[in-house]
């Protein structure tokens, strides 16, 4: 109908809050500017809401976009959404989380990483440094969100073979370091010096334990090892420090990925349904080298 | 008297009538997509689950009380339905508008029969509800399996080329209006809302009617849940944060007396509207970072209120 | 004449003023036997470490909520304060307070102007105010978390004197000088007359407007001071997470410590015990391993339990 | 149907006490059919706590109440109208948002399937209203009525039931002659048809004038119940007042009515065309010290408005005010009460009382400031100054830390006239600061202005009482339209004249209310 001379992206994402999310829109950002000349960038704020989220899509394809890169607040109910963008025949790339929906149909693929690979990936190292015997305390995300569901059954599944192993805590510290630095302060209230491990969702809760730790005079590294994902420089940085144990990646940096494999798409391509992200791990042996690309 | 009165309430809802409409004629020279009935429809449809909630919101704010639990409600509405939905969607619609209605309920006597402050009563009601949605979900999304049809067709069905929440929204606001403006019931809401004291010695029962005013939100958030779970295939325990806080700022940018007794539900409408095209400009443009989004919402709803009270003030 | 003071006698137990006091008590022992390690020092401490930044906050929440206003401004000032504070540490941190504080005192600032110049509805206004000041936090910070590294300014939120945490000593002399200024000053009777009937008390020659200016800077100043706490414990500045629902935890610590809405009342101890109230009951089931899902509607329960005992008597 | 010897209402040994405090001792009260019963006491003798528990707004702790023979004890206002049993409440109580026929209506209006037929409410609400000989439009909004239209549009509401029993609490205390005429006329006619009336006044004429027995309360206890014809003025105050005839002198105000010669003391007050809005447009008052100056006029005269601009709490859009001879600027009260002016208003509890503070709080918060140092309110002079005048004006209270909101209307406005008293000023603006009084607090009170100006103080008082004007004032200023048309003093200071001047505009001023 209108005339177009560059293609417009539209980018939904879930929340701007915390490192995580901040250093993914950047990125993505950053592509989208890189590529002003052939593409028009638009991007959605959700604010953490499904509902939103869904309104936000509409939005997009109202705006008559071509392509819409989808970070999902969580697995279900954006499935009415995707079906809005196959009937007006918009690609979906989901980023970082699932969706409900059938790839090849509701989107184009998935990109992102393995939520319970990296849960089990933690629960793994936590294991070997402990020999398979630790009181853990486990903190986990915003209640209800598919992240903290996967990073906890990845986890108990790495754990479930040591029958020494043992979950004594586990409450939700909503992803934030404040809060995990409050939870934790009560749980060790609780537990006292029974506690070996912390298993946190994110590298910011685990650096809120580490804070809790340390002012209740314990030694994180040393009395408590602490295990958590995300692998963020200040959480790369606690471990050259001896605090934190281990720290799975789980890498923010979509744009190159997606515009990449968004202009695969649009030149006839075959786009694979699922590309998951090789995550690193991060531990005492390596953090150095990384610690300065870190975000 | 009367006639500066009445003038004085159109002007109210002249008053955001204009806003809304200056707002228009801006983003339909600034989006060439604005005035796409698609778009337009969007901004319907997006906006009729908050449509419906501040509805109920205005009612318990008339009555002179206010309702923190509507976000709430929402969420523990839309579970619950997505839990039942493999019952039949009958069995969904109705239980989970029923769980909130019951909540309405003890808020309904804990403001009348307890004397409690209703800010304080819906807060905890709020945070209870919350975590009861969470709790029996353990967290998680219920997905709407396909065969709960007449759930997914309240939220995203049509009738003609109207859709059903959009439809939802007129009946209720329409029915709502005959009832305020022209029942019993509607002139006792307003009679507590002003005076309650003085209503009681004339008569009026307020006991009954908060019990009925609660009640009757809780009811409607709920179904406001029920159509949002249709809506998104899938009933969320986090779903709906903060739409107690839109659903009043909505009320009082529609100038209906935070204190109660003065106001009506159609200017709400309008204020709900709002909102939504604020939001909706903000996707269009679709490059303002998040934060600096804050501050411009912020900021007008402020100048909103600003005006709006200045027109109250002046009459 | 009949002159009979109030007695101090068994009877006074059960005195509605008391409630939250009473349930205060029967949580505290209860917890002290059935919660291993509940009773100890270091757990009371750790509760009073935790309640201080909320104790605050609600202190200049009561002051406000006397004068008949209510001021939700207060989270995002925490946050608008963690992040100019971190981000201007690396000048000194005497620089850095200080601006962080003109901040705090431009929201109070505001928030007077517009409620008691220009009479806008401090609810709306606030809310509106809220949003405006988050997010005016977070472009200041440009959205992202202000790490820093400064041992004195921690202090403040890590630091102990003798074995008493610095913040509960702020805490602990901020409620003596809050109790003090309600019960003995000019101000402090100025402001509750000014909350109870406010055309009466500026016929009485007391300015009304500029005690609720000065109500609102004290209630962003001592959200300010809270919000300095904060970002000391992090060692970071947030503008994103810092303060979120303060405003909440704040109104539920005044109110269920018995300072009613309608204002005209200002009951310092109450709120401490309000807040402690609150806090018991949270540490209490993080140490009880409660589920956090559950533990929002066991909370909610006791808390409302905690109101009805404290509700108006009918006559 | 009732013999005429049978009683409607029988209630025996009525106890009642608020958090402790007993108002009613055991009281006894018979109402007759077709009787108009008075019901007088003192200010917090429990007339109004009588009768809210008449109409269960109030709970009895214990006692008998029966209606008709039968025991009865009503939950609620709705169940005792129902019942029969409708009551006009001393502080009007009205839904002022809504309209008039809303307001007449409110709890039973004429509806079908619970939709309210308007059409039906409008009309009989006008025909109440035109019975009462009022002009008010049955949509108009009741906020936007004067306090006497509000008052008559409450009364027109109880009456409109038909009830049996109508209990009508102070009812004439911001009414004008006529509406109260108009008001004695409907009462005899219901008097006739059969209903029973309790009828609560401070003013005696109005007892003389329409009621046939009269029950006396004193402290919560009943008294005396006699019929008035036998009984005159002198004897119903002894028993009000609890003392013998010799003790109470005669004569209608405590003012001498002897005008003290004060022409050759220094001027106090000159304020010259005072302006604001529509409402004043050029009033005038000069004074010397020690005068009382009286202001008369009709209802919306701008008599309060006068007042209330020279206090600072209405900005003057013209016109200059100088005391003593300096020239004032009145930004808000807070300029007045520093420059030695103080004010009662005329709503004590919309602009007067602080509900939730005590009477110690009430009565000294004028006068904080000068109770304070380094900010600091001084507990023991705050103390000490209401002892004082809780004692110099026979406040009746619980003691000195009860919420002034729990004590009765005229205790209330003593603790208020105490306010301003406990400070020093110069000049006082009275409005209406006898009105809802008792006899006795009046005399006191009078007594007291009279005191006050021989001792200098300058008085501007505004009275709805024309003979306490003649009596309390040494000149009459009367004023119209918000301009001062007439000052009066001397032989022209009598009743006659006053009503005249004051009169004169009253077509003019109904012309400019519709
Ligand atoms: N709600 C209340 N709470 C506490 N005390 C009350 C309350 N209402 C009335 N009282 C007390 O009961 C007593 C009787 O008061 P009431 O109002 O019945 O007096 P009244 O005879 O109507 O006086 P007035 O002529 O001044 O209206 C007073 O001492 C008053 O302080
Ligand atoms: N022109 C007007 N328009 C609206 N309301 C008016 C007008 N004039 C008077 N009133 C109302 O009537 C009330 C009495 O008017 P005002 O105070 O000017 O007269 P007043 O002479 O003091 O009479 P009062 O005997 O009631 O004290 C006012 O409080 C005001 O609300
Ligand atoms: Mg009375
Ligand atoms: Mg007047």
């Amino acid at each position: 109908v209108r005339e177009k001379t560059k293609k417009i992206v539209g980018f939904s994402q879930t929340e701007n809050i915390g490192p995580w999310r901040i250093a993914e829109t950047n990125s993505i950002k950053e592509e989208a500017a890189k590529r002003k000349k052939t593409y028009d960038f638009l991007m959605t704020d959700a604010q953490g809401q499904t509902s939103k989220q869904f309104a936000d899509i509409e939005d997009l394809i109202a705006r008559q976009v071509d392509v819409i890169f989808l970070a999902p607040r969580e697995y279900e109910g954006l499935t009415p959404a995707l079906e809005a963008a196959r009937a007006a025949k918009i690609p979906v790339f989901l980023i970082d989380r699932e969706a409900a929906g059938r790839p090849g149909q509701h989107f184009v693929s998935f990109l992102g990483s393995d939520f319970i690979a990296q849960g089990r990936r933690v629960g793994e190292w936590l294991a070997q440094a402990s020999d398979g015997k630790a009181s853990i305390v486990e903190l986990t995300g915003t209640a209800g969100s598919s992240v903290a569901i996967d990073r906890a059954k990845g986890f108990r599944d790495a754990i479930a073979r040591y029958p020494n192993m043992k979950i004594v805590a586990t409450q939700t510290a909503d992803f934030s370091r404040a809060a995990a630095q409050r939870v934790m302060e009560n749980i060790i209230q609780a537990k006292g010096s029974d506690i070996t491990a912390v298993y946190a969702h994110n590298d910011e809760m685990a650096l809120g334990a580490i804070q809790a730790l340390k002012s209740a005079g314990m030694k994180p590294g040393k009395d408590v090892i602490v295990g958590s994902i995300d692998g963020q420089k200040a959480a790369l940085e606690a471990i050259i420090r001896g605090e934190l144990g281990v720290s799975v990646e789980s890498n923010p940096r979509f744009g190159k990925l997606v515009f990449a494999t968004m202009e695969e798409y649009f030149a006839g391509k075959k786009i694979p349904t699922r590309i998951i992200l090789k995550d690193r791990l991060f531990d005492v042996t390596n953090a150095k080298d990384f610690v300065d690309e870190a975000y | 008297m009367a006639a500066t009165k009445s003038l004085a309430k159109f002007l109210t809802s002249q008053g955001l009538l204009l806003i809304l409409f200056s707002l228009a004629v801006f983003a339909s020279f600034r989006y060439e997509t604005f005035l796409t009935p698609l778009n337009l429809m969007n901004i319907m449809r997006q906006n009729s689950m908050l449509a419906i909630v501040a509805l109920g919101m205005t009612v318990v704010i008339l009555s002179g009380g206010i309702d923190l639990s509507v976000g709430a409600l929402v969420a523990l509405g839309g579970v619950v339905a997505a839990m039942l939905a493999g019952q039949g969607s009958f069995v969904a619609i109705v239980g989970g508008i029923a769980s909130t209605t019951l909540l309405g309920v003890v808020n309904g006597l804990l403001v009348s029969r307890a004397r409690l402050q209703p800010f304080v009563v819906t807060l905890f009601t709020a945070s209870a509800a919350r975590g009861l949605a969470l709790s029996i979900t353990e967290e998680r999304s219920i997905a709407v399996p396909s065969a709960a049809s007449g759930l997914v067709w309240l939220g995203r069905g049509f009738i003609g080329f109207i859709p059903v929440p959009v439809l939802i929204v007129a009946l209720l606001y329409f029915a709502t209006w005959f009832m305020l403006h022209r029942s019993r019931l509607g002139l006792h809401t307003f009679a507590i809302g002003n005076n309650e004291e003085a209503s009681r010695l004339m008569g009026v029962n307020p006991n009954r009617v908060k019990l009925l005013v609660y009640t009757f939100s809780g009811l409607l958030s709920g179904l406001a849940g029920v159509v949002l779970a249709g809506r998104l295939g899938a009933g969320q325990p986090v779903a709906a944060f903060g739409w107690e806080t839109d659903a009043i700022a909505a009320t009082v940018m529609g100038g209906t007396f935070l204190a109660g007794g003065q106001g009506s539900v159609f200017p709400t409408l309008a204020g709900v509207i709002l909102l939504g095209m604020m939001y909706n400009l903000l996707n269009l443009e679709g490059t303002i970072t998040p934060w600096w989004q804050l501050v411009l919402r912020g900021g007008f709803l402020l100048l909103v209120v600003l005006f709006q009270q200045r027109i109250v003030q002046r009459n | 004449m009949k002159s009979k003071k109030p007695d101090l006698g068994w009877g006074t137990l059960w005195n509605p003023n008391f409630g939250a006091f009473a349930a205060l008590l029967i949580l505290y022992v209860a917890n002290a036997v059935f919660t291993p390690r509940f009773a100890t020092v270091s757990n009371t401490l750790n509760m009073l470490l935790q309640v201080s930044t909320t104790m605050l906050v609600a202190i200049g929440m009561t002051f406000v909520i006397a004068s008949r206003g209510i001021d939700l401004t207060v989270g995002s000032t925490m946050a608008l304060v963690s992040v100019i504070v971190a981000l201007l540490i690396k000048y000194g941190m005497t620089v850095a307070i200080l601006f962080a504080l003109s901040g705090a005192l431009l929201v109070g600032l505001l928030n007077g102007f517009l409620i008691s110049r220009l009479k806008l509805d401090a609810l709306i206004t606030t809310l509106a105010a809220l949003i405006l000041w988050r997010g005016i936090a977070q472009v200041v910070g440009d959205g992202k978390l202000v790490p820093f590294a400064h041992p004195t300014f921690e202090a403040l939120g890590k630091g102990y004197l003798g074995s008493i945490p610095i913040q509960v000593v702020i805490a602990g002399v901020v409620i003596v000088a809050a109790f003090f200024c309600i019960r003995s000053t000019l101000f402090g009777r100025h402001i509750v007359a000014v909350g109870g009937n406010e055309e009466a008390a500026r016929l009485a020659g007391i300015r009304a407007e500029r005690v609720k200016y000065i109500v609102y800077i004290i209630s962003a100043l001592l959200a300010g001071f809270a919000g300095l706490v904060e970002t000391a414990r992090l060692g970071m500045g947030d503008p994103s997470k810092v303060g979120v629902n303060a405003e909440f935890d704040a109104i539920a610590a005044v109110v269920v410590g018995g300072t009613p809405f309608s204002g005209g009342r200002a009951n310092i101890l109450g709120t401490v015990v309000g807040a402690l109230l609150m806090q018991v009951i949270s540490t209490s089931f993080n140490m009880l391993l409660i589920p956090f899902t559950w533990s929002l509607v066991f909370k909610s329960v006791i808390i409302l339990f905690a109101i009805f005992l404290q509700r108006p008597k009918e006559i | 149907m009732n013999q005429a010897t049978q009683t409607v209402l029988c209630m025996t040994g009525i106890k009642k006490s608020f958090s402790g405090v007993p108002a009613l001792w055991g009281v006894d009260f018979e109402l007759s059919p077709g009787e108009i019963h008075a019901l007088v006491g003192e200010n917090g003798a429990g007339k109004s706590t009588l009768i809210k528990i008449m109409t269960g707004a109030y709970r009895r702790d214990s006692g008998v109440m029966e209606y008709d023979q039968n025991s009865v004890a009503f939950p609620n206002p709705t169940e005792a109208q129902a019942a029969g049993i409708v009551a006009v409440y001393q502080e009007i109580q009205l839904v002022d948002f809504r309209t008039v026929a809303e307001n007449i209506f409110l709890g039973r209006e004429p509806h079908r399937f619970g939709i309210i037929d308007r059409r039906v409410m409008n009309t009989r609400a006008a025909d109440i209203l035109e019975r009462l000989g009022l002009q008010i439009d049955p949509r108009s909004v009741v906020g936007s009525l004067n306090i006497a239209h509000r008052q008559m549009v409450a009364i027109a509401r109880a009456i409109s039931f038909g009830a049996r029993v109508l209990i009508l609490d102070e009812p004439t205390s911001s009414l004008t002659e006529t509406e109260v005429s108009v008001l004695f006329n409907v009462m005899r006619r219901l008097k006739s048809e059969g209903t029973s009336i309790v009828y609560v006044s401070h003013r005696f004429e109005e007892l003389y004038a329409v009621c046939d027995r009269v029950t006396v309360l004193r402290d919560g206890r009943n008294i005396v119940t006699r019929s008035l014809s036998t009984l005159n003025r002198l004897e119903l105050v002894c028993y009000m007042l609890g003392r013998q005839p010799e003790e109470v002198s005669k004569g209608v105000t405590a003012f001498t009515g002897q005008s003290q010669n004060t022409l050759d003391r220094p001027v106090l007050l000159q304020a010259e065309a005072l302006k604001y809005k529509k409402r004043l447009n050029g009033v005038s008052i000069e004074m010397r010290h020690g005068e009382i100056v009286g202001l008369a006029g009709l209802l919306g005269s701008g008599r309060s408005e006068t007042v209330r601009a020279l206090f600072g709490a209405e900005p003057l859009e013209g016109g200059t005010v100088k005391l003593e001879g300096s020239l004032l600027s009145l930004r808000d009260p807070h300029d007045a009460i520093d420059a030695g002016i103080a004010f009662l208003s005329e709503d004590r509890k919309a602009d007067g009382i602080i509900p939730e503070l005590s009477v110690r709080e009430n009565l000294t918060l004028a006068a904080l400031p000068n109770l304070t140092q380094w900010g600091i309110v001084s507990r023991k002079q705050q103390n000490e100054l209401v002892e004082r005048f809780m004692r110099r004006l026979g406040i009746k209270a619980a003691s000195a830390e009860q919420k002034i909101h729990e004590l009765s209307g005229g205790n209330q406005q003593k603790v208020l006239l105490a306010r301003w008293l406990c400070k020093n000023t110069k000049l006082l603006l009275l409005d209406e600061p006898t009105r809802g009084i008792d006899v006795g607090a009046k005399r006191e009170i009078q007594q007291l202005i009279a005191e006050l100006a021989e001792q200098g103080l300058g008085v501007v008082m505004i009275s709805s009482e024309v003979e306490e004007l003649v009596e309390g004032s040494q000149r009459v200023i009367v004023l119209r339209d918000g301009q001062s048309i007439a000052e009066l003093s001397g032989e022209q200071k009598n009743i006659k004249t006053i009503l005249h001047a004051m009169a004169e505009g009253a077509n003019h001023q109904e012309a400019a209310d519709k």
